[in-house]
């Protein structure tokens, strides 16, 4: 019989981190950046979450700290998009790829 | 006899199945699909027959008597209608995005069907007894504001895009007072089981405990199912149909049909949070349960019709800003309140 | 069984204000009316279980010993659990003193409440008003209640954060503003020694819990030393001094009459002022512990009680002179609190209340009426006014401590007590200062009241939300007195600090004699401002006196005082920082800051400035990290990186 | 643990839909669909945290996530209107180079994951069924302080972007 | 009919010595005065109420074929206005007629905000201009068409047969 | 009282739910057209003298007759109503001196094709002058004419 | 409010709230309105031309079709202008029953406003209850003329057929029953909260804004003028009955709205009067005039007070049997001038609740 082990959802975790990275590398959009870093997000909870059920099931550390990574996560997008939007009102370009004020 | 005759159905079933020799997970498989298609026949049905009971009240409202050609007392008028819609051509106008465009209206029943799966009809009559039954329901709920969207979006047309902004923050805003207003009940049950809610009301249904957030939720309820007077994504005055202005044929008819299925699914929980749901008020048991709740359903369900053909449209500002301003700080204050008299209530010990 | 709930329940007392506060707030707000009843409605449900508890605390003697504590949840506990936890909890402890202070507070609210529904009808901030009021009783309840240190400072703040916003409620003026910043920065000063004073005392003690310190205290020597405790003591101090107004940070509290004047007869007269007093008596087994500090106490109030009393005999205003009265009188209760009578002080507090709340409720009316705060302005309001001036009369008889009214039996209790300490030179201050309270106080009243009517002046009654209140309150200056007196004793009986006091000992001589002061202040006055109708004297002893004149007119100048410390001192050793900051230490952090760029300039190529770029680059890093860590056993990497891991 | 022949199919299926809509997410030139297939991402991340006994945070998933992030990043892009949606979401310059750090962290990832000896930290011990009930608890008593940070976090997050995306007044007179 | 507008035309005519008044007491005023004399019918006659804005083509030979050549037509338009007071009660008739050739004349839309549109119409109708007009374009026809229909000599091409 | 207005327009809506429906089902039940009712035109062409009265009355130019002189006398050959440019005002109706054009209450005039939507009441060929006859109809005119004068009246 | 671009959305030629073939160009920023550019003229069809080309007689049928919702009206202010030519004096009792036609025609129009109002701002109901209440008032226009909407009924030098038998108790027993659907209408859309928060404080037109753009009607008395010509300057008969020009205070929607209704209860109380008079009154309803009318060489400018606003006809004649020149003051279409202002900063849905409280017919409008 086959089984689902902790290896399975390490190496999903472990495939859906690296697109997310790919995505916030080379993603143009500023916007598209924010999607894949919740997509990184995401991949850690999975870790999360699975190690909660296999590791330590009893007292739910994994789970309420996948709670509070999507607070966190809430919450950047929030500022994120905000961020992109104040860019965006001042005429400026939204591709990250003009963004280059932080040159000395 | 009657109370448990779904019950007994599906127990025959299960026993047929069994004595087949069909072994006990594939038993349970069966079974689930058997319950969750009996549902979902039981929406499309209902939704057809709700197109009509609109027609109808709207018609009796307005001093005519609605439809009454198709079928006796025009009850089949809806389905000529289906098969008049399904016949058209689905017209595609140049420039959208094609896959979206076909794809919402489908999407659109998806999560009406799915809540559905967790109301309870009757006693013991629930297609999944989830244990956070009620905020499966809000999580499944939010999603069909997605859809909605898409649906507006793809259209490439300015009042679809207007319609789908403002379903979003129409949606969005009131959302969060639903919630909010629930919190109290959830405070007095201590659950998030919809059946537990249900036996909670043994003694006194929420709405005599819970009168504002009754209010509240049912303002809201309706605020998310898009009826008047908060049916701004429509608002044909304004902005033609909203989302649904460059759909024809059968994706109209997909968005129609779901819109009653959204109220089925406000009504329902309605009755389930607040009107005692399958319980019998004043001892008539002899009824059976699920009848009582589709009793109680269906004068829920009136009153939503009574209000859209009743009362103007509101503004969009005035939307937002009573959700806002007035619906989430009477939900919290509602939640205070509760929380009080809950203390109070135990330290009395009455 | 009602008893026994509203005292297992007394954290309601607190709690009802609090909500109708809420609620005029979030609902209530844009209707006035019924925000007005249902202030003045949850106010008087909080006084009657108010007095429910105290009806009950005074009926079961135990807990004048034992008082009854109950915690109703765990608000905070810190620390690692079961070792060195503190645990924090939001609790309440009933006892007379709590009780007295609870019943006294709600009380005196209430009517006072009821006054502002008339004073404050037609103004713009009405229902705010009445939200700020409630949200303040409710903080003064919980200050009362508490049964921790904490949760004393959080209502503590509370009352100040209120009485910022009361005194600078009319925000549209000027002085107001200022006024209220005054009074918010005063007590912050002092409020900073007060958290120090409790910070010492949890890192000394371990907890916050009051009875807990109580007994700790008791055998303080395992914990701390003689000289800590006497520094905590003081540090605990110095938030009162503030709070209640006591010499030299009583600033504020004069100013603080820009705010409405039944914020003034609430905040200034019954409650809030005596947070600080109340603080003291609570702490007594704190300050009992060092007789340094008690002495401290002792002699503040007394200098308090003479100093501002000396202001008093000059200031003009109406509200200043009921707040030079205060301070006065605050005076006194730290001067009682200091000689170690709990018992005098209290019933000070109490008396006090009444009689001054009334006069500031009276005075109120009266500006209300003529529309000047000036006394000289005044004059045979008496005719037109009468229940106002009547009970304004009552009012000055109590404060003078003329028998059998409130004020004497307190004001007695505490000479008494100040004399069997053996404080003979506070005690002859106190005497003196009595004298001069009758003076004033009567100066005021045979001005206002009194004498000749002047033609400008149209007063008229007041309305019968006003009238109430200050009939009431004069039946409770009256009469409160008759709990203390010195033949039956009660008060000693129940709000007493080590052993209550006995009956039948009284002191016949310190009575008469201080009667006899109040009378020759009174009479003193009479003679001045009465019958001398065109205040010849009166100018005349100014002009011989001139310079001890404008001392006192000027309140002896404590407030330039500050202003010089001020602008000399602090703005002086500033600019020296300054010289300090921009030659030595910027001179470092800019030659740094030159090397720094020139770097820089050589190795700024590296920045393209985007993001991406930057991200890259820092997950290689991590990547690198990584493998070594991963790869190469620990050693290894930590020697790549330096021991960091 | 009790091992179901459609956990085993759920999971394959799930971690497909995942993995497909991921791919899509990075590799589709349109940005709405993009969010789209995100949302599709998250509704089926929901599937795999039911999975793992995670009720509560599946729901949670759906509701934030999908519910919530979906549209809120929906709304920036409809308030970040551009002239051409279907050529909005391209590739920058450095793809090559990223594609190399990310195959490399792959492989880094992949092996250490291969080579930890998972079965040996594994517990057997199946989850308790009241999990909500468990972590209500906790979050109100253990881990309350960082409960409430988090609530500060919100607010001030909430703050923040309202500060940011505030209209900006043209000439300080309209 | 009415006194008070006869002591107001009187008033008028001493002001103004270049206007006819007719028998209808309708006033005629020449191009050059019609700003100043509308102005003045706002301010010192409270004549607030602009109701009416229309003209009517006048081509020399009347003959309504219109088949005499353009070039040489010597024929006028008039412009009406019909102003009233809701102050005082009268109404007053104004005329003014420009040359057929140049039909140029000020617009009213500064002393009146109601002649915006009427005098979008007139100028879409018969082809008016009126200077200082904000937005002035046709309103009842497309943009595209060709001529202007009420004047006398429009020949309409097409219709049912 | 915020929320009186609201609960007064339910009660008017749930009045009307429970009130008289105004519906006519029109096939089968039809409302009664009152007799001015302007609908579909009728012509007595017995009594039509073709005098073109009606034609130039119409402010649309939507009759057109055609008539031939047989014995002296005009003999319509044709009388067509463009219905479709009709503005039913009556002024033909009213203009007839004859009574001969009438208005029915009939009003259902669509057609299925366009070209049957002109009204053609009369087409025919006007029959050869007779000299036979001839005499004898200038007998007839006389006493028609005599005859008509009454009926006229009547209407 | 977040800012975003404008876009222009065009709203109409085909929509739902323009009542008719009406554009209005809308710059939006999000949902708020930069700048409203009403664009009319598809429903042009030249009807001064057409006047030209007809008989005087034969205009009057062109005239029912300007404001088709309110013909009895139109009917009546073109022909007291060539009475006002030729100095024709009509008889009474033609006077009294153009009177009854206009005021039905007046209500019949308001009325029917009030439903397409309450349609606009989303309540359908209402708009089918005073379909009802309108019903009735036009079969009582069929039994009288002929026709349902379009009458053309004025006759010039009269009218064109007297009132049948018994026509005048059933007018009585009608007129009678609106003040009760009038009470209806105020129950269920004008006291009703959302209705009005929809139109208070909604597309506020000031009163000196109103006068200074040529508002008239309803739309004027919304802002507090009291300009009504059937009290300022009596024409026909109007001078023989008692009844009150309603006025708004705040120049808003509601206002405009609200003025309408009272004004039906005070038409409702012209008609009373008037029926009662006529029924004193016999007499020819056709004043003497030749069967080719040729009026002399001139013009006439004369105006009425429609249940839009001023209604005024400008015709000149050469002496001929057709007017040289008619030219109509169509006041939906002076009314429409000040969209663009009293829309400007509001919502979309305000546009609608503006639109709709200005009442336009666009046959009017387009002429």
């Amino acid at each position: 019989m086959v089984t689902i082990s902790l290896t399975h959802y390490v190496m999903l975790s472990a495939i859906l981190f690296s697109i997310g990275l790919f995505g916030v590398l080379a993603k143009k959009n500023a916007v598209s950046v924010l999607i894949c870093i919740e997509l990184m997000l995401n991949a850690v909870n999975i870790n999360f979450i699975a190690f909660s059920k296999y590791i330590t099931p009893a007292d739910f550390m994994g789970q309420i700290f996948a709670i509070f990574v999507i607070t966190v996560a809430a919450a950047e997008v929030g500022v994120g998009l905000a961020i992109i939007i104040a860019i965006y009102r001042n005429n400026l370009p939204v591709d990250l790829d003009e963004i280059d004020w932080l040159k000395w | 006899m009657l109370e448990t005759i779904f019950i007994d159905i599906a127990n025959w079933i299960r026993n047929l199945l069994g004595s087949a020799g069909v072994p006990a997970l594939w038993n349970d498989t069966v079974m689930m699909l058997v319950k969750l298609t009996a549902i979902i026949v039981f929406i499309l049905i209902n939704a057809l027959w709700l197109v009509y009971m609109e027609r109808k009240v709207a018609g009796y409202m307005q001093a005519r008597i609605g439809p009454n050609r198709v079928g006796p007392k025009g009850l089949l008028q809806t389905t000529a209608d289906i098969g008049k819609l399904i016949s058209k051509e689905i017209i595609i106008p140049k420039n959208v995005d094609k896959i979206l465009f076909l794809l919402a209206p489908v999407l659109i029943f998806v999560p009406p069907l799915t809540i559905f799966s967790v109301i309870p009809f009757g006693k013991n009559m629930m297609a999944i007894d989830l244990n956070i039954g009620l905020f499966f329901v809000f999580a499944i709920a939010s999603l069909s504001t997605l859809i909605f969207w898409i649906g507006g979006w793809s259209s490439y047309n300015k009042y679809s895009l207007l319609g789908s902004m403002r379903v979003i923050s129409q949606m969005v805003s009131y959302e969060l007072p639903m919630m909010l207003a629930l919190l109290g009940v959830i405070m007095i049950v201590g659950s998030l089981n919809l059946s537990e809610i249900i036996l909670a009301q043994e003694s006194a249904w929420f709405i005599i405990s819970q009168p504002i957030a009754f209010l509240i939720f049912f303002i809201a309820a309706v605020a998310e199912c898009n009826r008047v007077p908060f049916d701004l994504m429509e608002g044909e005055s304004e902005i033609i149909a909203g989302p649904y202005t460059e759909y024809s044929g059968m994706g109209f008819a997909m968005f129609f049909l779901a819109e009653y299925a959204n109220i089925m699914i406000a009504s329902a929980m309605t009755t389930v949070l607040f009107l005692g749901g399958w319980l019998a008020p004043f001892g008539l048991t002899f009824i059976p349960s699920w009848l009582w709740f589709f009793v109680k359903m269906y004068v829920v369900i009136f009153v939503f019709m009574w209000l859209r053909w009743t009362y103007p449209r509101v503004r969009i500002d005035q939307l937002l800003g009573f959700g806002w301003k007035v619906l989430v700080p009477l939900s919290l204050a509602n939640i205070f309140v509760t929380g009080i008299g809950m203390y109070i209530y135990r330290a009395l010990g009455w | 069984m009602l008893v026994e709930f509203a005292m297992h329940h007394a954290w309601l007392v607190p709690l009802i204000p609090a909500l109708s506060f809420l609620i005029i707030v979030f609902l209530t707000r844009p209707f006035e009316k019924l925000t007005a009843f249902l202030s003045v409605s949850f106010m008087a449900i909080s006084c009657f279980f108010a007095s429910l508890a105290a009806y009950g605390v005074f009926n079961n003697h135990e807990l004048a010993e034992h008082p009854l504590v109950y915690n109703f949840f765990n608000w905070l506990s810190i620390g690692i659990p079961g070792a060195n936890e503190l645990q924090i909890n939001l609790g309440v402890q009933l006892d007379p003193t709590s009780a007295m202070m609870l019943f006294m507070v709600s009380f005196v609210a209430t009517f006072i409440q009821l006054y502002s529904v008339g004073y404050m009808k037609g103004d713009p901030g009405f229902s705010t008003f009445f939200s700020y009021v409630s949200l303040f009783a409710a903080s003064m309840l919980l200050l009362v209640i508490s049964s921790n240190l904490l949760e004393m400072f959080v209502a503590w703040e509370g009352v100040g954060l209120c009485s910022y916003l009361l005194i600078g409620f009319y925000s549209h003026k000027i002085s107001a503003r200022e006024a209220a910043k005054k009074a918010f920065v005063t007590c912050r000063v002092a409020d900073f020694g007060l958290l120090l004073g409790i910070l010492g005392l949890v890192i000394t003690f371990g907890t916050l819990d009051i009875m807990e310190l109580n007994d700790k205290i008791n055998n303080f020597k395992e914990y701390t030393s003689y000289g800590t405790l006497t520094l905590l003591a003081v540090l605990v101090f110095i938030g009162p001094i503030a709070k209640s107004g006591q010499f030299p940070l009583h600033v504020w509290l004069p100013d603080a009459m820009e705010g409405p004047t039944p914020v003034s007869a609430l905040i200034h007269a019954a409650t809030m002022v005596v947070a600080g007093v109340y603080l003291v008596a609570r702490m007594m087994f704190l300050f009992d512990a060092v007789p340094a500090a008690m002495n401290m106490v002792a002699i503040t109030g007394g200098f308090t009680a003479l100093f501002a009393a000396l202001i008093a005999i000059t200031q003009t205003e109406i509200k200043r002179i009921l707040a030079y009265s205060t301070v006065s009188q605050l005076g006194y209760m730290m001067l009682a609190l200091g000689v170690g009578s709990l018992t005098a002080s209290m019933f000070h507090m109490w008396t006090h209340a009444f009689f001054k709340a009334l006069m500031f409720l009276a005075a109120g009316s009266v500006i209300h009426a003529v529309h000047t705060p000036n006394v000289w302005k005044m004059g045979g309001i008496v005719k037109k006014m009468p229940v106002t001036s009547w009970t304004f009369v009552v009012g000055g008889l109590a404060i003078s401590g003329i028998p059998p009214f409130a004020g004497f039996w307190s004001k007695d209790e505490i000479l008494v007590a100040t004399m069997n300490s053996g404080h003979y030179v506070l005690y002859a201050m106190g005497a003196f200062t009595a004298f001069l309270t009758a003076f004033y106080m009567w100066r005021l009243i045979f001005l206002a009241f009194y004498g000749k009517e002047k033609p400008e002046n149209h007063p008229h009654e007041s309305p019968w939300t006003m009238c109430v209140p200050l009939v009431v309150l004069a039946v409770g200056a009256t009469v409160g007195g008759f709990f203390g007196m010195p033949w039956n004793n009660m008060w000693a009986h129940w709000i007493f600090f080590g052993e209550p006091h006995h009956a039948g000992h009284v002191a016949w001589g310190a009575m008469i004699s201080s009667v006899a002061l109040a009378v020759a202040g009174i009479y003193l006055a009479y003679r001045l401002y009465l019958k001398d109708t065109e205040k010849v004297k009166a100018r005349q002893l100014a002009e011989k006196y001139q310079f001890w004149y404008q001392l006192s007119f000027n309140k002896f100048y404590i407030d330039e005082i500050f202003l010089w410390f001020n602008h000399t001192v602090v703005d002086g050793s500033a600019k020296l920082m300054y010289l300090f900051d921009i030659y030595v230490v910027d001179g470092i952090v800019n030659g740094l800051g030159g090397f720094a760029r020139l770097t820089g300039d050589g190795l700024r190529v590296l920045q393209t400035g985007s993001m991406q770029n930057y991200a890259l680059v820092f997950f290689l890093g991590v990547l690198a990290v990584t493998i070594l860590m991963a790869f190469t056993g620990p050693s290894a990497a930590g020697l790549v990186l330096g021991g960091v891991m | 643990m009790e091992t179901c022949i459609y956990n085993v199919i759920a999971f394959y299926m799930l971690a497909a839909v995942i993995l497909g809509s991921a791919v899509m997410i990075v590799a589709v030139r349109n940005i709405v669909h993009s969010v789209l297939f995100l949302a599709a991402c998250f509704i089926s991340m929901a599937g795999i945290y039911l999975l793992l006994d995670a009720v509560y945070l599946a729901i949670i998933q759906v509701l934030i996530y999908a519910g919530a992030v979906c549209i809120m990043i929906i709304f920036g892009i409809m308030l970040i209107r551009r002239a051409d949606m279907k050529e909005s979401n391209l590739f920058n310059k450095q793809t090559k180079l990223a594609a190399g750090v990310v195959a490399m962290t792959l492989a880094v990832y992949g092996i250490l994951a291969g080579k930890t000896a998972w079965t040996d930290v594994t517990s057997n011990v199946p989850v308790p069924a009241d999990s909500l009930d468990k972590i209500g608890g906790l979050l109100l008593s253990q881990y309350v302080i960082p409960f409430e940070v988090a609530a500060l976090l919100l607010t001030v997050a909430l703050i923040g972007a309202i500060m940011l995306a505030r209209e900006v007044k043209a000439d300080g007179d309209n | 009919m009415d006194n008070k507008l006869d002591s107001v035309i009187k008033e008028l005519q001493e002001k103004f010595s270049e206007i006819k008044v007719s028998e209808q007491q309708v006033v005629t005023v020449p191009v050059e005065q019609l700003t100043s004399f509308m102005q003045m019918l706002k301010d010192e006659y409270y004549m607030d109420f602009l109701t009416n804005v229309t003209a009517v083509d006048y081509p020399s030979d009347k003959n309504q074929n219109g088949e005499e050549d353009d070039e040489e037509d010597k024929g006028t338009m008039e412009v009406i206005y019909n102003v009233n007071s809701i102050t005082e009660g009268y109404t007053l008739m104004v005329k003014t007629s420009v040359a057929r050739q140049n039909p140029k004349l000020p617009s009213m839309f500064s002393v009146w905000g109601g002649a915006h549109f009427q005098e979008r119409e007139v100028f879409d109708l018969l082809g008016i201009i009126f200077t200082d007009h904000p937005d002035l374009k046709r309103i009842l026809l497309d943009d595209s068409f060709k001529g202007y229909p009420l004047r006398k000599d429009f020949q309409w091409v097409g219709g049912r047969k | 009282m915020f929320g009186k207005g609201l609960v007064k327009g339910l009660n008017v809506t749930w009045k009307e739910f429970w009130s008289k429906k105004f519906t006519v089902q029109y096939p089968d039940e039809q409302h009664t057209k009152p007799p001015r009712f302007h609908g579909k035109f009728q012509l007595n062409s017995d009594a039509c003298i073709a005098c073109g009265l009606c034609a130039n009355a119409c402010p649309n130019g939507v009759i057109k007759i055609e008539s031939e002189k047989v014995n002296k006398k005009k003999y319509l050959t044709k009388y067509v109503m463009n219905i479709q440019y009709c503005l039913f005002c009556g002024m033909c109706v009213e203009a007839c001196n004859k009574g001969a054009l009438r208005f029915t209450q009939e009003h259902d005039m669509s057609q299925y094709f366009y070209k049957d939507i002109p009204l053609v009441f009369v087409d025919r060929e006007a029959p050869k002058p007779d000299p036979e006859t001839e005499n004898k109809e200038k007998d007839d005119d006389k006493s028609k004419k005599a005859g008509k004068a009454p009926e006229k009246e009547g209407q | 409010m977040l800012r975003t671009e404008t876009y222009t959305v065009n709203f109409g030629p085909q929509h739902p709230a323009t009542h008719g073939v009406f554009r209005v160009m809308l710059n939006l920023d999000g949902e708020r309105i930069v700048k409203a550019e009403p664009v009319c003229g598809y429903l042009h069809r030249g009807v001064e031309k057409l006047a030209e080309n007809r008989t005087y007689q034969q205009v009057i049928p062109y005239t029912d079709r300007l404001d088709y919702l309110a013909a009895g009206l139109q009917n009546q202010g073109y022909v007291e202008t060539i009475e006002k030519l030729m100095e024709i004096e009509v008889p009474d009792r033609a006077e009294y029953l153009r009177i009854i036609t206009a005021e039905l025609s007046r209500i019949a129009s308001h009325v029917l406003f009030v439903g397409v109002y309450a349609l606009d701002i989303g309540a359908f109901t209402g708009f089918l209850l005073c379909f009802r209440e309108r019903e009735r008032i036009l079969d009582l226009m069929e039994e009288l003329t002929g026709s349902r909407m379009t009458y053309s009924y004025a006759r010039i030098g009269g009218v064109a057929a007297d009132a049948p038998e018994g026509w005048l108790d059933r007018v009585e027993k009608v007129v009678n029953d609106l003040p009760y659907y009038f009470d209806i209408y105020d129950d269920l859309i004008s006291g009703n909260e959302i209705f009005q928060a929809r139109t208070k404080y909604v597309g506020y037109l000031s009163a000196e804004s109103a006068v200074d753009y040529s508002l008239s009607g309803p739309t004027l008395r919304g802002s507090g003028i009291d300009y009504d010509l059937r009290k300022a300057k009596p024409y026909s008969i109007y001078d023989r009955f008692n009844f009150e020009v309603p006025l708004g205070e705040n120049g808003d929607c509601f206002d405009r709205y609200f003025c309408r209704i009272l004004e039906m209860r005070q038409s409702v109380y012209i008609l009373q009067q008037a029926i009662e008079q006529i029924r004193e009154t016999d007499g020819p309803i056709m004043a003497k005039v030749p069967k080719v009318l040729k009026p002399p060489k001139g013009e006439a400018y004369h105006e009425i007070e429609s249940s839009k606003g001023i209604l005024g006809y400008y015709v000149v004649s050469d002496g001929s049997n057709k007017p040289y020149r008619v030219h109509v003051r169509r006041p939906s279409f002076v009314n429409l001038g000040f969209l663009d202002e009293m829309c400007r900063g509001g919502l979309v849905a305000d546009l609608v609740a503006i639109l709709g409280s200005i009442d336009i017919v666009l046959g009017e409008v387009d002429c």
